[in-house]
C-alpha cells in the first residue's frame, strides 16, 4: 500500500523527540530528577543577587559551627556560611560538569562514531591515537596547559574534556562496529545512502542511549576532576570554592564538623543520582525500538 | 584472530614510541624538576646532581638515551628514590595493584551486573529504581568519602577489619570495596542500558515464544548482546584498576602503583613519569585488544572481518 | 521473576558468608601484640628518598637513620643535649677551634667491623666528594676548607680540617669557633658509613648505590635493617653488635610511611601504631579535650613566614611591606585558623634557640599600619595595585591565604588575590622571584640562631626574596667569628632588628609538633628536633593502659 | 452444528481483550475476540496492519509485553486443561514451544544474532527435556534438511547473518517444528520474504501440517494467500472479528463490506489492466472508541444508524458469521 497524504501528518505529529519528550514526561523519577537539577541551578545562579550571601565573608572568632537559624548549612573553619559557599561552588561544579561532558560527548560521539563507521585503516589508527592519549600523563598535561596558556577557566573545560572523551569514543565505537553490521545499516547502504546520512539517520539514534547513559556518568568525574585540578591550581581559586573542593576540604574533617561533608557531598549526590535518573529516563523514552507497539 | 593479535603487537612499537616521545619533550617543558626542593642547593652542587643524572646534556641527548636504555627495558633510576630503580620500584607495587584491582573488578561486576539486569528487567518501576540507586552511590561519592566511611563503619566501630596497611587477606575487603563501587556503577548502568537494548528486539520474543524461562531469556539470550558496552568500557577501567589509586592507597596505606603514577609528575622524578607511562600504555594496548578479541567473541559477526 | 529471586538468594548467601568470615569477636590490636615483643610502631609521614645519609636530606629519613647509625656524639633523650657517642670523650681546644675525639673501643659495625676514626674520615671525605653532590655537605662547612674541597676549589683532602690520630683518635679543625659544633654532629650529615660495603654494591661517590637495602645496609647504630618495603614499612631489629645494646630495649621498630594524616590517624585510633607523625587540624581540639593521655604537644624549631618580593613595587618599599607585616592579626591566626596551639611570630627566629632570644618585636597596630601605607601614597589603599599572594596547594596553607587576603581587604582596603600552584611550579615561581607575596617555611637543621638567619644573606639560596643588605651580611659574618657566645648572639640580635626593619618576609607563627603517642610508649620526650633516640624508647604497658578511644 | 460440538477443540478462546496503555489512552487492540480450533485444523485470520490479528496471538503466547499491554479479560483454554490467559508463567511455558510454537514475520530479527543456528534450534527440545543434547542436535539436522536446508549437517553450525531470507524462514519453521507442536502460529512468516521463496514456505508448511496433523492459525493481511491454504477464515477489523466462516464460503458469499474491499484489493483476483484497488480511508484510532461499526466512515454502504450502535456478530450462515446488518 502506498501512504496515503495523512500519514505523514500524523507521524509529523509525533517525531522522534517529540515521543521521547511525551514518554519522558511520564518518568517521574526522570522528571524529579531534572525539576532538583534545574531548581539548583536557578539557585546557584541567582546566588550573587542574593542579599546576605557572600562566600568570602569571614568570621574567624565564629570558626566551624553547626547549622543554626543564622547559617542554614553550617558555616566552616574560618567561620563562612556554608550555604553560600555551595551555592557559589554550584556556579562552578554545575557549569564545569555540563560545559566539560558537552565537550567530551561532542568529541567522543564523532570520533567513535566516524572510526568505528568507517573502520579498517582509519580505525585502526584513530584507536592508537586514542591509546596514545590514555596513557599521556594527566598531571603533567596540564601543568603544561596552565604554564603555556595561564589560567583560564574555558581551558579547564576543555582539559577536561579532552580527556574524558576517549571513554566515551572506545564505547562509541564498539557499539558502531555491531550496528553496522545489522540488517537495517545494510540496507540503507544498499539503498546507496550517502555515509553522512547513514550516521546522522541510522547510527545516531541507535547510541544515543548508551551515550546517554555514559554522559550522565561522566559529570561526576568532571566535577572531581575540577577539584583536582584546583589542586594544581587550574581550577578554582581561594577563597572561591567548588563542590569538589568543599567536598575535598569536608572530608578532612568529617569526624569533626559532618555538615562540612554532608551539605556539599548531598548536593553533589543528589544532583548526580537526578542526573542519572533523568539519563534513564531519556534513555528509556528515546529508546526507537521500545516505541513501536 | 592471530592476525589481529599480531598486527596489534606490531602497532604497540609505535604507539610506545610516540608516547614516550611525547610525555618526554612534555615533561621537559613543565616547570620545576626532580631536584628542586624547599631549601635550595648550591649551583654547584645542584650540577652536579644533574651531571650525574644526564641532565645536563642537550635534551636530544638525553632523550636518545633514554631510548637506547628504554630499548633494552631500562626505565633508569628513580629520581626521587634514590636507592632504587624504576624498574624494581614498578614491579613491587605491581602484584599489589595487580590484586586489589582484581578484586576491585570482580566486585563491580558482580554487582553491577546484577543491579543492572535486575532493572532492565524491572524497567521503571522500584525493582529498578533501588538497585540502580544502590549501584549509583559509587560514583555519587568520591573515594575519598566512601573510604574513610567504610572504615568507620567496618573498622572503627565493628572492629572487623584494620584500618590500614596490606598484610591479612581481610585487608583487601574495604580498598576492593572503595575502588570497585565506582566501577559497579558503570556496570550496573551500562548493563541496564545493553540489556533494555536488547530485551527489546524480536529474538527475545522468539525465546519466550520457546518456552524459555525468564532466567534463560536473560542468561543465553540477552546476556552476550547486552554486555557489549560494558565490555568496551571494561578495558580502560582494568587499565585504571591495575595501576591503582592514589586515593584508596593513601587511605588504607596500601603499597599499590597509584602512587607512582600520581607523584611521579609532582615529584618531576622524570624516569618514573615515563615508566609509569608507559607501562599504561601497554598494559592500555594489551587491555583494549582482550576487549576487542572478547567483543568479536561475543559478536559473531564481527567475526569474519 | 526466577532471576530476581535467585540472585536475592545468591546475595544473601554471600553476604552471611562474608560476615561469618570476617567477624570473630575482639582481637587483639596491633599494638597490644606489638607491646608484648617490645616493637615500636611508628608512623614515619613519608616515603624516605634514600637511606644513605649522605643522600637523604628529610627529617623522616633522618628519624629513620638515627637507628641505624651513630654519629661522635649522641643526644641526650630529654634536652638532645650531646652525649658520647662513637666517642666516649673529646677535647677542645682554648680557642674552640680543633676537637679532638676519643673513639671507644668496642664500637662495631653490623658486620663486626671495629668502627674506626679512620671510617670518620672516609666518610667525611665521600660527603665532601664533588661527584657525590651531597646537599647537606654544607653542614661540614664549619670545618676547615671542607667548603672549598666540596665546590672543587681544593683537591686535596689532606689540606681539610680532618685528620685521623690514630685508629681511635680523630681530629677536627674548624675555621671558627662555632658553638653549635657538637649538635650538629648529631645531623646525620655526620653520622659515618661503611665505605666498603657501599664500594661493594656501586660507585661510592654516585648517588643511586644500592647499598642501603634491607640485608646490605652495615651501619653502627643501635639497630639493623631488616626489611624495607617501599611505602609499606621500614623494620630494623636490634642491633647484635651495638657498643651499648645494653641500654637498647626494644627488640624491633617498625617505621610506617603514612602520608595521609587522616589515615595515620584512623591506624593510631585502631590500636595499629604507637606514636604517629602528625596530627589532622581539625582532630587537634578534639584530641586535646578528651583524650589528654595520647595527646602530645611541644614546640618545634621552625617558623611559618611570607616572603615579599622585594624587587617589584609596591613591594620595593618598606613602609608598603611593614604596612602589609603589621596589619596581621596574629592572634586571632593562631587562635582560630592554625588551631595546633602555634606561637604567634612577631620576629623571625623562635624563642629559646640556643639561648637566643629576639628582643625585636613587631608590634600588632593597624592604626601604624594605615599611616605607613598612606605614606607610601595609598592612603586607605586607594591606587594600590592589584597584588597575588602565592601558595602552593595545601589545606593549612589556603586557609592561612584566606585568612590574609581578608584582614587585609579589612584594615588595609587592599585587594589581593590568591593563587595557588602545584608544589614544582611553585618552587619554580619563588626561586624565580615570579611572584609577589609568597609562602615559605624554615625548619632549623641545628639548634642555633645561625640556622634562621643566615639565610638572609645576600645572594643567599633560599632568601628568594631579592632583598639585599650589606650591613645584615656584615653582621652575620661578625657572628660567625665572634670572640666570645655572648657577643656573638648580640650579632644575632641586631641582625634580626634589622630583619624586621626591612621586613622581606612577614613572620606568622612559630612551628609546633602535635602528635598522638600512646602512654605505654617511654621514654620518649617532646624535643625541639623531634628527635628521639630510639636506645632510650621502651614500652611498659600498665593494668590501666586502655585502647585506642572509640 | 453438534457434530462439530463433539470434536475436542484444541484451543478455545472466548472473549479475549487485551488493551495497550499508552499516552494517548487505552488501545483496544483486541476487542472481544472469540474463536475456537480443532486439532489438525487450519485457520486463517485476516486483517490490515493494526487490526489486532497478531495481538491475538501474542497474547495467546504470552506475549504481549506488558506494561503497557495488558489482557483485560477472557479465556483461552488450550487442549480443554489450560487457560493461557490466567496460567501461572510455569505452566505457560511448559505449553509454548511444545505443544504450541510460532513463526515469526521477520525472520532477519527473530533469530537471536549472538547464537549458532544449532544451539537455537534445539533449545526447545533442551528446554522441555524432549532429548538430550545429541539427540536434539540429531533431530535438528534431520528438521533442517526437511524443511529444505541443504548441507544441514554443516550449516547448522553457523550463524543467522550467514543466512538468506528465506534459509533463515526455514530455520525459524524448523526451530518451531521440531517439537512437533499440536499448534502452529504463524504470523505472516511469508511478508518478509521474496515471491518465490513465499510459495516455497508455503507449500512447505502446508506438506509438514499434512505430516503432523498439527492446528495451523495463519495470520495475514492477504486473502489470497488464506485461499489455497486455510479451512476456516477469520476477518478482523480494528481488534474485532467482523466476519468468519469457511473459506469457500467466505469468498463465495462474503457478506461484510469489508472483507469484501480486501478481497477487491487481492492483485489477482483484479482484471488485468486496472488499477489497483486501495481501500479508501485509514483504520480507526483504536484508543478512541467508537460508539458504532468501526469500518462505518470507510465503508461504501455506511448507514446513519451505523455508527450510532455496534452491530452484533451474526450468524449468517452455516458457521458463518458477520458483523454487518445490512448485507
Amino acid at each position: 500500500m502506498s501512504p496515503p497524504q495523512p500519514i505523514t501528518e500524523v507521524e509529523a505529529g509525533h517525531s522522534l523527540w517529540q515521543d521521547a519528550w511525551l514518554r519522558l514526561r511520564k518518568n517521574k523519577m526522570a522528571v524529579a530528577g531534572a525539576i532538583f537539577v534545574l531548581v539548583l541551578a536557578l539557585a546557584s545562579l541567582t546566588a550573587p543577587f542574593m542579599p546576605g550571601l557572600s562566600y568570602s565573608n569571614q568570621n574567624l572568632a565564629l570558626g566551624a559551627t553547626a547549622p543554626s537559624a543564622a547559617h542554614w548549612f553550617g558555616t566552616d573553619d574560618l567561620g563562612r556560611d556554608q550555604l553560600s559557599r555551595l551555592l557559589y561552588g554550584g556556579r562552578v561544579s554545575l557549569s564545569v560538569g555540563l560545559a566539560a561532558t558537552l565537550v567530551s560527548v561532542l568529541i567522543g560521539v564523532l570520533f567513535g562514531m566516524i572510526s568505528g563507521y568507517i573502520g579498517g585503516r582509519l580505525d585502526a589508527l584513530a584507536m592508537r591515537f586514542v591509546d596514545i592519549l590514555y596513557a599521556l600523563p594527566f598531571t603533567i598535561f596540564v601543568i603544561l596547559l596552565m604554564v603555556i596558556y595561564g589560567r583560564n577557566i574555558y581551558l579547564l573545560f576543555i582539559a577536561i574534556g579532552a580527556v574524558e572523551w576517549l571513554d566515551m569514543a572506545r564505547i562509541v565505537r564498539g557499539q558502531v562496529l555491531a550496528l553496522k553490521k545489522q540488517e537495517f545499516v545494510e540496507a540503507a547502504r544498499a539503498l546507496g545512502l550517502r555515509k553522512r546520512r547513514i550516521i546522522l539517520r541510522h547510527m545516531i539514534p541507535n547510541v544515543l542511549g548508551i551515550v546517554i547513559v555514559f554522559s550522565t556518568l561522566i559529570v561526576p568525574r568532571v566535577m572531581l576532576t575540577e577539584a583536582f585540578l584546583s589542586f594544581l591550581g587550574f581550577g578554582v581559586q581561594a577563597p572561591q570554592a567548588s563542590w569538589g573542593t568543599l567536598i575535598q576540604d569536608g572530608a578532612r574533617s568529617w569526624e569533626e564538623f559532618p555538615w562540612l561533608l554532608f551539605f556539599p557531598a548531598g548536593c553533589f549526590s543528589l544532583t548526580l543520582f537526578s542526573l542519572n535518573f533523568l539519563g534513564d529516563g531519556l534513555r528509556d523514552a528515546l529508546d526507537v525500538r521500545a516505541s513501536k507497539d | 584472530m592471530l592476525r589481529l593479535i599480531t598486527k596489534r603487537l606490531f602497532e604497540t612499537i609505535p604507539v610506545l614510541f610516540i608516547v614516550a616521545t611525547l610525555t618526554f619533550f612534555m615533561m621537559k617543558r613543565a616547570p620545576g624538576g626532580p631536584f628542586d626542593s624547599e631549601k635550595q642547593t648550591t649551583p654547584e652542587i645542584r650540577a652536579q646532581i644533574e651531571a650525574q643524572y644526564g641532565l645536563d646534556k642537550p635534551v636530544w641527548q638525553q632523550y636518545l638515551d633514554y631510548l637506547g636504555h628504554l630499548a633494552q627495558g631500562d626505565l633508569g633510576p628513580s629520581f626521587k628514590y634514590a636507592g632504587w630503580s624504576v624498574n624494581e620500584l614498578l614491579w613491587s607495587a605491581f602484584p599489589v595493584s595487580l590484586e586489589l584491582g582484581l578484586y576491585a573488578l570482580a566486585f563491580a561486576l558482580t554487582f553491577g551486573l546484577i543491579a543492572g539486569i535486575i532493572a532492565a528487567l524491572r524497567k521503571n518501576t522500584w525493582g529498578d529504581y533501588v538497585p540502580m540507586s544502590f549501584a549509583t552511590f559509587g560514583i555519587c561519592l568520591p573515594t575519598f568519602v566512601t573510604g574513610p566511611l567504610l572504615l568507620l563503619v567496618f573498622a572503627s566501630w565493628l572492629t572487623w577489619f584494620n584500618a590500614s596497611g596490606w598484610e591479612q587477606p581481610r585487608d583487601r575487603v574495604l580498598p576492593a570495596i572503595t575502588l570497585g563501587l565506582y566501577y559497579t556503577a558503570y556496570v550496573a548502568r551500562l548493563t541496564r542500558g545493553g540489556m533494555l537494548e536488547i530485551l527489546s528486539q524480536d529474538f527475545i520474543r522468539t525465546a519466550r515464544a520457546k518456552g524459555a524461562s525468564e532466567w534463560r531469556v536473560v542468561w543465553r539470550h540477552s546476556l552476550r548482546g547486552g554486555l557489549l558496552s560494558v565490555v568496551s568500557f571494561i578495558g580502560p577501567a582494568i587499565s585504571g584498576l591495575v595501576t591503582g589509586s592514589l586515593v584508596v592507597e593513601s587511605i588504607y596505606q596500601i603499597p599499590g602503583l597509584g602512587k607512582f603514577f600520581v607523584m611521579a609528575g609532582f615529584n618531576r622524578d622524570y624516569t618514573m613519569v615515563m615508566g609509569t607511562v608507559l607501562f599504561y600504555a601497554v598494559l592500555i594496548i594489551v587491555m583494549n585488544l582482550l576487549v576487542d578479541i572478547v567483543q568479536v567473541w561475543l559478536n559473531p559477526k564481527l567475526r569474519f572481518e | 521473576m526466577k532471576p530476581v529471586a535467585q540472585i536475592s538468594a545468591w546475595l544473601l548467601a554471600a553476604g552471611v558468608a562474608g560476615g561469618l568470615t570476617t567477624s570473630c569477636g575482639p582481637r587483639e590490636t596491633r599494638v597490644e601484640w606489638a607491646n608484648r615483643h617490645q616493637i615500636l610502631l611508628k608512623g614515619s609521614g613519608s616515603e624516605p628518598k634514600d637511606l644513605d645519609p649522605h643522600v637523604a636530606t628529610g627529617v623522616t629519613e633522618h628519624h629513620i637513620i638515627m637507628a641505624l647509625l651513630e654519629g661522635l656524639v649522641a643526644e641526650d633523650p630529654v634536652d638532645l643535649h650531646p652525649v658520647p657517642g662513637v666517642a666516649e670523650r673529646w677535647d677542645i681546644s682554648p680557642d674552640g677551634k680543633v676537637y679532638t675525639f676519643h673513639l671507644r673501643a668496642n664500637a662495631k659495625w653490623s658486620n663486626g667491623d671495629p668502627v674506626t676514626a679512620r671510617d670518620f674520615f672516609e666518610t667525611y671525605k665521600r660527603i665532601l666528594t664533588p661527584t657525590l653532590a651531597s646537599e647537606y655537605a654544607y653542614m661540614h662547612f664549619v670545618v676547615k676548607n671542607a667548603e672549598a674541597y666540596n665546590a672543587g676549589k681544593l683537591t686535596d683532602f689532606a689540606q681539610v680540617g680532618y685528620r685521623v690520630v690514630d685508629d681511635h683518635t680523630l681530629e677536627i679543625t674548624l675555621e671558627n669557633a662555632t658553638p653549635y659544633f657538637l649538635p650538629l654532629l648529631n645531623h646525620m650529615s655526620w653520622f659515618p658509613v661503611h665505605l666498603p660495603t657501599i664500594a661493594k654494591y656501586g660507585p661510592a661517590y654516585q648517588r643511586g648505590s644500592k647499598w642501603t637495602r634491607a640485608g646490605r645496609f652495615v651501619g653502627n647504630g643501635p639497630f639493623t635493617l631488616e626489611k624495607w618495603r617501599v611505602n609499606d614499612v621500614i623494620i630494623v631489629k636490634k642491633s647484635p653488635t651495638y657498643w651499648d645494646q645494653a641500654t637498647v630495649r626494644l627488640n624491633e621498630i617498625r617505621f610506617y610511611p603514612i602520608e595521609d594524616n587522616n589515615s595515620e590517624e584512623r591506624a593510631f585510633r585502631a590500636g595499629q601504631l604507637h606514636v604517629t607523625e602528625t596530627l589532622p587540624l581539625a582532630k587537634i581540639e578534639t584530641y586535646r579535650r578528651n583524650r589528654p593521655d595520647v595527646f602530645s604537644f611541644g614546640p618545634y624549631l621552625g617558623t611559618y613566614f611570607y616572603r615579599f618580593n622585594t624587587t617589584k613595587p609596591p613591594l620595593n618599599d618598606k613602609r608598603v611591606r611593614r604596612a602589609l607585616a603589621i596589619a596581621i592579626d596574629r592572634e586571632s591566626l593562631a587562635a582560630n585558623v592554625t588551631r595546633g596551639g602555634q606561637t604567634p611570630a612577631y620576629h623571625f627566629t623562635p624563642p629559646g634557640t640556643a639561648g637566643y632570644d629576639c628582643r625585636t618585636k613587631l608590634p600588632a597596630d593597624i592604626a601604624e599600619a594605615r599611616r605607613l601605607l598612606a605614606e607610601a601614597g595609598y592612603p586607605n589603599g586607594k591606587g594600590f595595585p592589584r597584588m597575588e599572594l602565592l601558595f602552593n596547594t595545601s589545606e593549612g596553607h589556603k586557609a592561612i591565604a584566606e585568612a590574609l587576603q581578608q584582614m587585609w581587604k579589612r584594615q588595609l582596603n587592599i585587594e589581593v588575590e590568591l593563587v595557588n600552584e602545584e608544589w614544582k611550579v611553585f618552587l619554580d615561581s619563588t626561586q624565580s622571584l615570579n611572584y609577589q607575596i609568597a609562602r615559605g617555611s624554615w625548619i632549623a637543621d641545628y639548634v642555633d640562631p645561625n640556622s634562621f638567619l643566615d639565610m638572609w644573606l645576600t645572594g643567599g639560596g633560599n632568601n628568594e626574596t631579592g632583598w639585599a643588605n650589606k650591613e645584615y651580611d656584615a653582621l652575620i659574618a661578625a657572628a660567625a667569628s665572634a670572640p666570645g657566645p655572648q657577643q656573638r648572639l648580640e650579632f644575632f640580635q641586631q641582625a634580626e632588628a634589622l630583619l624586621l626593619d626591612e621586613m622581606p618576609i612577614i613572620p606568622i607563627y612559630f612551628y609546633t609538633r602535635v602528635c598522638l603517642k600512646r602512654p605505654e610508649l617511654k621514654g620518649w620526650h617532646s624535643t625541639l628536633l623531634d628527635n628521639h633516640p630510639y636506645k632510650h624508647v621502651y614500652l611498659e604497658t600498665t593494668a590501666t593502659t586502655t585502647n585506642g578511644h572509640q | 452444528m453438534s457434530a462439530l460440538q463433539k470434536i475436542e477443540m484444541l484451543l478455545e478462546v472466548k472473549n479475549l481483550k487485551t488493551s495497550f496503555h499508552t499516552r494517548n489512552g487505552i488501545v483496544r487492540a483486541v476487542n472481544d475476540v472469540s474463536f475456537a480450533i480443532a486439532h489438525g485444523e487450519t485457520l486463517g485470520i485476516v486483517g490490515e496492519s493494526g487490526s489486532g490479528k497478531s495481538v491475538t496471538c501474542y497474547s495467546l503466547m504470552g506475549l504481549v509485553p506488558q506494561p503497557p499491554g495488558r489482557i483485560e479479560g477472557g479465556t483461552a483454554i488450550f487442549a480443554g486443561k489450560t487457560d493461557l490467559l490466567n496460567c501461572s508463567p510455569k505452566e505457560l511455558n511448559a505449553i509454548r514451544g511444545r505443544r504450541m510454537a510460532m513463526i515469526f514475520q521477520d525472520p532477519m530479527t527473530s533469530l537471536n544474532p549472538f547464537m549458532r543456528i544449532e544451539d537455537q534450534i534445539v533449545e526447545p527440545l533442551l528446554i522441555h527435556g524432549l532429548a538430550s543434547r545429541a539427540e536434539a542436535v540429531r533431530q535438528a539436522v534431520q528438521m533442517l534438511e526437511h524443511v529444505g536446508v541443504p548441507d544441514a549437517a554443516k550449516r547448522i553450525r553457523s550463524y543467522p547473518h550467514e543466512f538468506s531470507g528465506g534459509m533463515r524462514q526455514r530455520v525459524m519453521i524448523a526451530m518451531a517444528l521440531i517439537t512437533k507442536p499440536d499448534l502452529l502460529i504463524a504470523d505472516e512468516p511469508t511478508t518478509a520474504l521474496d515471491v518465490t521463496v513465499q510459495a516455497q514456505i508455503l507449500e512447505l508448511i502446508k506438506r509438514l501440517q499434512a505430516e503432523t496433523g498439527m492446528a495451523v492459525i495463519w495470520i495475514t493481511h492477504d486473502l489470497g494467500v488464506v485461499a489455497g491454504f486455510c479451512r476456516r477464515v477469520q476477518v478482523m477489523y480494528a481488534g474485532r472479528i467482523v466476519e468468519t466462516a469457511p473459506t469457500e464460503k467466505l469468498f463465495a458469499n462474503t457478506r461484510h463490506p469489508y472483507t469484501r474491499a480486501l478481497q477487491k484489493s487481492i492483485p489477482a483476483l483484479q482484471p488485468k489492466g486496472t488499477e489497483l484497488y486501495t481501500i479508501p480511508g485509514m483504520p480507526p484510532d483504536l484508543s478512541r472508541p467508537t460508539g458504532g461499526c468501526a469500518f462505518a466512515p470507510r465503508c461504501e454502504i455506511a448507514r446513519p444508524e451505523c455508527s450510532a450502535k455496534l452491530p452484533e456478530l451474526l450468524e449468517v450462515g452455516l458457521q458463518h458469521c458477520s458483523r454487518c446488518p445490512f448485507t
